[in-house]
């Protein structure tokens, strides 16, 4: 009742003037912000991070662009478990419903299919080049991936494809493709060298392009899913013991 | 040298609003996007600090690995946060009370 | 360099890789995903046992990640903290496994909704094995960028995990405590920044040296111990704990008290400690202390309050967390060991006993169907073995003698009253009065036979989840008469213990 | 690794195992349980039989294990634990074939006995522990270990019961664990040696000592219920009667009083307590306990509860006579004493058992004529009471007169005082009980008859009594012998140099 009528005069007061506590809150964060600014700008600049470290062993990493070296061969292990963080998120999504699906045929104007016919592919083309383009300029798995997983929305948008009708298979080995991939290199990085994820010099190009392909596929499809919002139709287990009319009993 | 410090005020500025949307609103959109906000004023300080100026040479890449990574993580949590969210509103109707409450405001104000 | 003999360090990342692997195949199979589970989490304890022989032969040890030497590549260390936690992980993890295993079957099949529960087991195991591997990354990381990536790894999961159970009040409580480690994270995110504008450097070996006392580097510690403050719950921003680990499935529940708090804790531990030791001042020790202080009698005094059982044991975490921060003022900063000790040791019997005690809570709600305390009369009768469990585990928790909580509050009250700090010394033994008390109330309940007794006729529960939260308990009992295995472990390649026992260790 | 350094592990295991096993028994392997309890609590007695022998003829039996550097845990045999233990080892097996003859056919027999054992096992170990930690660790199990037997019942009442003996329990535990740590910051680890600390230490922190020293006693008082802290023990009466007279007899109340002699002559030393001069304080709440515990006792009508006050009050007598540890005669007095009242107490207890069991007489109102009834019972508990008051040739007349001797020779006259008026008391509150018991009619039916057979009770709840008053008369009459309890202790205080 007292959480209630707090409420009702939070609204009451929705957008005319702030109470006390939010005035001192205000006021903290702004001591705050005023603190901290007055740090940064004291900060003396003169420590070049690591920009000297990354220029003198860029070549033996196998790119030329530097973001992408240090993205995927000197800190590699952190990309590694970035893509588990997004892997992650697709668990936890699909451990939370099942996916919305109408049932319905999908019902598009004209307009909308001609766009998409258009667009898709062309989001391919421009997805692959961004993963080409990673290893000397900008760009690389998650650009791609990025633009992969707009295709996806724009086809889920408009009904032409429903992820969730897609057999969960197929959508599971896409998905930890890109993620086991990185994994099976790494290890063989692991035999190879001695380190997980010392690239033999010579064929670290190589190694770290197929990485960014299969994850930036992987991503793509991770996007989508989160999209999607939920686990497809037929991903449950094979049931140890089917106790099928115990659901009945849960909805006559 | 100003424009890092630009950046890095404006991130500092992103990162203060939305910890104080965070804390005054309550609907969970809100929240989620709050959070966005605070994030992004993180990596503009970061993109902010790989910036060096000319003597010292080129960017420094790490901080830009750095960001790309807080991106995709980001990016991850948040989607699962919509999710939650989406589900507490199907779940529980807090909405409805919500709306209930809403509409209940207004008889009380004309009284 | 040959990676697979007895002394390399890359044996370091099986730990890491091992769960990992796990939980892809757990996620991209559908069958057989316990065994897999389980294959992953003996195979990661006898890994933690190899790495603490190889601790003990060799001493601590590095692990450049990809041949990259710092400042620019990531570095793994183990040394005797990281091991003797990544040992509780490991331990734990086995218990929680075992138990999961029981606690879905029993659901599957006895209770209604049988396919929603399947679901639930099927996103259960790689979830929990991606935390496992987040945690274990987490006790070997040595780069503070590294660090944030497995501290998101644990946020999700964990989020994940504890809105499994579907019900809505949990997934309430999960959106909150993905919301304050998302805030947390990103609060030590910035810390990072202002961490590497200052020094430049993310590998925590050469900011050891590096640290000079500026502005800066002030800043970003304090805004990383924010960030990890918030995660680990201490009081003033413990709101979310209690209702994420209560509402929680029960072996979700073990693993949210257990460990994952631990995790956050033990990186703010090692930055005081190890990294910004020069930075920290007396007072900013008192004031964690204080907090701690006020977390061990507000968590004790709400954990009396409840009327439900898992809540009571949630907020117990809450009171327990506090002893993990009172040990910040009666640390001398020149002695690292002591203060490690205290800590290790409180945090290995809290993670045994809150596991065993969430497992109780489990098993009697999977029997009773409930957990209201005023109704668990007569539960001793047909469940002796949690009873029993939960006895010896409650010891651990007030802190008594052999138990390893005992052996931590021995320590601490040992440096409070070397010190001339006594009044941490009442604290800790209020603290453990009201513990008693809380712990004796819902035992009590499990003694009485009610007028209308008889034994109840429900299926019987598995002995899977039964004897993890005894062993568990008894593990946490008997930790404090082996404390010199731990001791001597946490010892290995410390300069400073040679100084302490120059005798050599007992 | 030699016999003597495993004799103490064993004697703890005796009742270990056995406890363990008895909880993995199903509930109706009644046979093999008693089996298992019987044998084991003989084997613990000749396991003590064999090293009160090595200590006698000079042994040294220890074993040690260190925890962390500090903290270390040390079992070790000296005479004043052999004291104790083989108290404990025998009246533990009278209780057992008691406990059985009581619970026969009772629900949760196999909970009952397996805390029963380890209950043995943690008051052996308080006997054998060779320091402060140790004590500590085997002080705080037996709160835990005699919990589940005071709510053996399940009810309210005795829920309650429990629930106010933890709270004093662990309060008291709490204030020790503190003592012991201040204690340790100030002189460092040490054994039950015998001569206590370095009295350089009283140059330096007379002060911090002595409080010390007090809150150590709190400690410890709690459970040899001195007088502010004793309010757990008398609600404690809703236990099972085995319990009760477990709980003052030999375990609970004993260990506090086992406690207080070590802190006195182990850990501080008398010349040291001497110079700190808190004995007098010691004394003057022993006197009072003494006092009150016989006037409240006057008061009850409830057999037990008599009892329970009278526990209170006999206890003191140990701590009165180390009090005086300046005086040889007056510490004997006090040793003996916690063999002589367990003996006395365990007696009248369990007679009191067999009344409620046999004729469901809990009150002394309903008492009348009932020696006719139950011939032996209440001839066993006159025995017992008539010790109590300190009728020769009885064992107590034994130790009050070494108390009063050890008085009189420190010039305490005011001890020999407070020792009449109690015995004085003491007559009040047991004759009357006789008198009823012995002379007076039996008004109308018992109040609920449940058992009717050959003896006036089941067998095996006549026999622990009958022999625990032979010896209450048995070790008085022969006190001079060579191996009575009082010989014994003399051995004690000479090995103390006292």
């Amino acid at each position: 009742m007292k959480t209630e009528k707090k409420s009702i005069r939070r609204i009451r007061n929705r957008g005319k003037r702030l109470d006390a506590w939010q005035l001192l809150l205000l006021f903290l964060l702004l001591c705050l912000t005023t603190v901290l600014g007055t740090i940064i700008w004291t900060m003396p600049e003169n420590t070049s991070g690591l920009t000297d470290a990354v220029a003198r062993l860029q070549e033996q990493s196998g790119v030329e662009s530097p973001v992408t070296a240090v993205l995927l061969n000197f800190r590699g292990y952190d990309t590694l478990l970035e893509v588990m963080v997004l892997l992650l998120a697709v668990i936890g999504a699909w451990s939370l419903a099942k996916a919305p699906f109408s049932g319905q045929a999908a019902d598009t104007g004209p307009v909308q299919m001609g766009v998409v016919r258009l667009l898709v592919p062309l989001m391919f083309l421009v997805a692959a080049y961004l993963v080409w383009q990673g290893s000397h300029l900008a760009g690389g798995a998650f650009q791609g991936g990025a633009i992969l997983g707009a295709a996806g929305v724009l086809l889920l948008v408009t009904e032409l494809l429903f992820l969730p009708a897609i057999p969960a298979l197929p959508l599971r080995i896409g998905l930890v493709f890109g993620p086991l991939l990185f994994v099976v290199i790494a290890l063989f990085c692991l035999c190879l060298t001695g380190h997980l994820l010392g690239y033999p010099e010579q064929a670290a190009g190589g190694l770290i392009l197929l990485i960014e392909t299969a994850c930036a596929i992987s991503i793509g499809l991770t996007l989508a899913s989160l999209f999607a919002g939920g686990h497809p139709e037929d991903d449950h287990p094979q049931s140890v013991n089917p106790t099928e009319h115990s659901d009945k009993e849960e909805w006559p | 040298m100003i424009t890092t410090l630009l950046y890095s005020m404006t991130g500092l500025l992103l990162f203060a609003m939305g910890l104080f949307t965070l804390f005054i609103h309550s609907h969970p959109l809100r929240k989620i996007l709050a959070v966005n906000v605070m994030s992004t004023g993180v990596f503009l300080i970061m993109v902010a600090t790989a910036y060096k100026p000319m003597p010292l040479g080129n960017i420094d890449p790490v901080p830009h690995a750095m960001v790309l990574t807080g991106i995709v993580v980001s990016v991850s949590v948040t989607a699962l946060a919509l999710l939650l969210a989406c589900r507490v509103q199907e779940t529980s109707n807090l909405d409805l009370l919500e709306r209930k409450k809403q509409a209940r405001i207004p008889e009380e104000s004309r009284r | 360099m040959n990676p697979f003999q007895l002394a390399s360090p890359t044996w370091m990342i099986s730990p890491i890789i091992l769960p990992l692997i796990a939980g892809l195949l757990c996620f991209l199979l559908n069958r057989r995903t316990f065994a897999i589970a389980l294959a992953a989490a003996v195979a990661n304890l006898l890994a933690v046992c190899f790495l603490t022989y190889q601790l003990l032969l060799f001493g601590p040890m590095r692990c450049h990640m990809g041949g990259w030497q710092p400042p620019l590549g990531i570095t793994l260390r183990s040394d005797g903290p990281a091991v003797l936690m990544l040992l509780m992980t490991a331990v734990t993890g086995l218990a929680i496994t075992v138990y999961a295993r029981g606690y879905f079957s029993h659901r599957i099949l006895n209770l209604r909704q049988a396919t929603q529960h399947q679901e639930q087991q099927r996103y259960f195991w790689p979830l929990w094995m991606l935390l496992l591997a987040g945690l274990n990354g987490l006790f070997l990381s040595n780069d503070i960028f590294n660090l944030y990536v497995t501290l998101e790894i644990i946020a999700i999961a964990a989020a994940s995990l504890a809105a499994l159970s579907g019900k809505p009040a949990s997934q309430l409580a999960s959106f909150r405590y993905l919301l304050v480690s998302l805030l947390g994270s990103l609060t030590y995110l910035l810390g990072v920044v202002f961490l590497y504008r200052s020094c430049g450097i993310l590998d925590l070996d050469i900011l050891q040296h590096h640290v000079a006392n500026g502005p800066g580097i002030r800043a970003a510690l304090a805004l990383m111990s924010i960030g990890l403050l918030l995660k680990t719950a201490l009081v003033p921003l413990h709101f979310w704990l209690p209702p994420t680990h209560a509402n929680a499935l029960a072996p979700v529940s073990v693993i949210l008290s257990g460990l994952v708090v631990k995790g956050s804790f033990y990186l703010l531990f090692r930055l005081w400690f190890e990294i910004f030791t020069q930075l920290i001042t007396p007072s900013a020790l008192n004031f964690m202390g204080t907090l701690g202080a006020v977390a061990i009698l507000w968590g004790a005094v709400q954990a009396m309050r409840q009327h439900r059982l898992k809540l009571m044991v949630a907020y117990s975490t809450v009171s327990q967390l506090g002893y993990l921060f009172i040990a910040f003022p009666l640390s001398r900063i020149d002695e690292s060991i002591q203060v490690w000790s205290i800590v290790i040791f409180m945090a290995l019997g809290h993670a045994c006993a809150k596991s065993a005690l969430f497992m109780v809570a489990g098993a009697v709600f999977l029997h009773l169907g409930h957990d209201r305390i005023k109704d668990l009369n007569g539960v001793r009768a047909s469940l002796p073995i949690p009873v029993f469990a939960y006895g010896i585990a409650g010891v651990s928790l007030m802190g008594l003698p052999p138990s390893a909580g005992f052996i931590g509050k021995w320590l601490l009250l040992t440096s409070s009253l070397t010190s001339s700090q006594w009044w941490w010394a009442l604290v800790i033994i209020t603290g453990s009065l009201l513990a008693m008390i809380y712990v004796f109330r819902v035992m009590s309940r499990f003694f009485v036979i009610p007028e209308d007794y008889s034994v109840t006729t429900s299926a019987p529960l598995s002995p899977l989840l039964e004897w993890p939260a005894l062993i568990m308990a008894l593990i946490s009992l008997f930790l404090g008469l082996a404390a010199s295995w731990p001791m001597k472990i946490l010892a290995t390649g410390n300069t400073a213990l040679t100084q302490v026992f120059p005798g050599g260790l007992p | 690794m030699n016999w003597e350094q495993w004799l103490l592990p064993a004697i703890l295991l005796s009742s270990f195992i056995p406890g363990i096993i008895i909880f993995a028994l199903p509930e109706e392997r009644h046979r093999l349980r008693t089996v298992l309890n019987l044998c084991g609590s003989i084997l613990k007695i000749v396991l003590i039989l064999v090293m009160d022998t090595g200590i006698y003829f000079g042994y040294n039996f220890e074993i040690r294990l260190s925890l962390i550097p500090g903290v270390e845990l040390l079992l070790n045999g000296d005479p004043l634990s052999a004291l104790f233990a083989t108290l404990s080892s025998v009246l533990w097996l009278l209780t057992t074939v008691y406990a059985i003859g009581y619970l026969e056919g009772s629900p949760n027999r196999s909970h009952f006995f397996g805390y029963f054992s380890l209950c043995v096992t943690v008051t052996i170990g308080i006997a054998l522990a060779g320091n402060l930690i140790t004590f500590l660790l085997f002080y705080e199990l037996l709160t835990l270990t005699t919990y589940p037997l005071i709510i053996h019942r399940g009810t309210e009442k005795s829920l309650r019961a429990g629930r106010n003996y933890l709270i004093y329990a662990f309060s008291g535990g709490a204030v020790f664990l503190f003592a012991v740590v201040a204690l340790q910051t100030i002189i460092g680890p040490t054994d039950f040696t015998g001569a206590g600390f370095s009295p350089s230490f009283i140059d330096t922190h007379a002060t911090a000592l002595a409080l010390i020293f007090i809150l150590l006693i709190i400690g410890v008082g709690v459970k040899a219920a001195l007088v502010p802290l004793h309010g757990w023990l008398p609600q404690a009466m809703v236990a099972p009667a085995p319990v009760s007279a477990l709980l003052h007899a030999v375990a609970v109340v004993k260990a506090g009083a086992f406690g207080i002699i070590r802190i006195v002559l182990d850990v501080y030393g008398p010349q040291n307590l001497l110079l700190l001069g808190v004995l007098p304080l010691l004394a003057a709440v022993a006197s009072i306990t003494i006092l009150y515990g016989s006037i409240r006792a006057l008061q009850q009508d409830d057999l037990k509860r008599r009892l329970a006050f009278s526990t209170i009050s006999q206890v003191s007598y140990i701590a009165l006579g180390i009090s005086l540890v300046d005086q040889p005669l007056a510490v004997i007095g006090g040793l003996v004493h916690l063999v002589h009242q367990g003996l006395m107490k365990i007696t009248l207890f369990f007679c009191a058992g067999n009344l409620a069991e046999t004729l469901g007489i809990h009150r002394i109102s309903e008492m009348d004529g009932v020696a006719r009834r139950m011939p032996f019972t209440m001839a066993a508990f006159s025995v017992g009471a008539l010790g109590m008051i300190g009728i020769p040739p009885t064992v107590g007349f034994v130790s009050k007169w070494y108390l009063g001797l050890g008085g009189l020779a420190a010039g305490n006259w005011w001890v020999v005082l407070i020792l009449a008026v109690s015995s004085l008391l003491n007559a009040c509150y047991f004759l009357p009980i006789l008198i009823r018991a012995w002379f007076g009619k039996q008004q109308g039916p018992w109040p609920d008859e449940l058992y009717s057979g050959r003896f006036e009770t089941r067998f095996m709840l006549l026999i622990p009594p009958l022999v625990t008053a032979f010896i209450v008369i048995a070790a008085g009459a022969v006190a001079n012998a060579q191996i009575s309890p009082l010989a014994w202790v003399r051995f004690i205080v000479r090995k103390y140099g006292l």
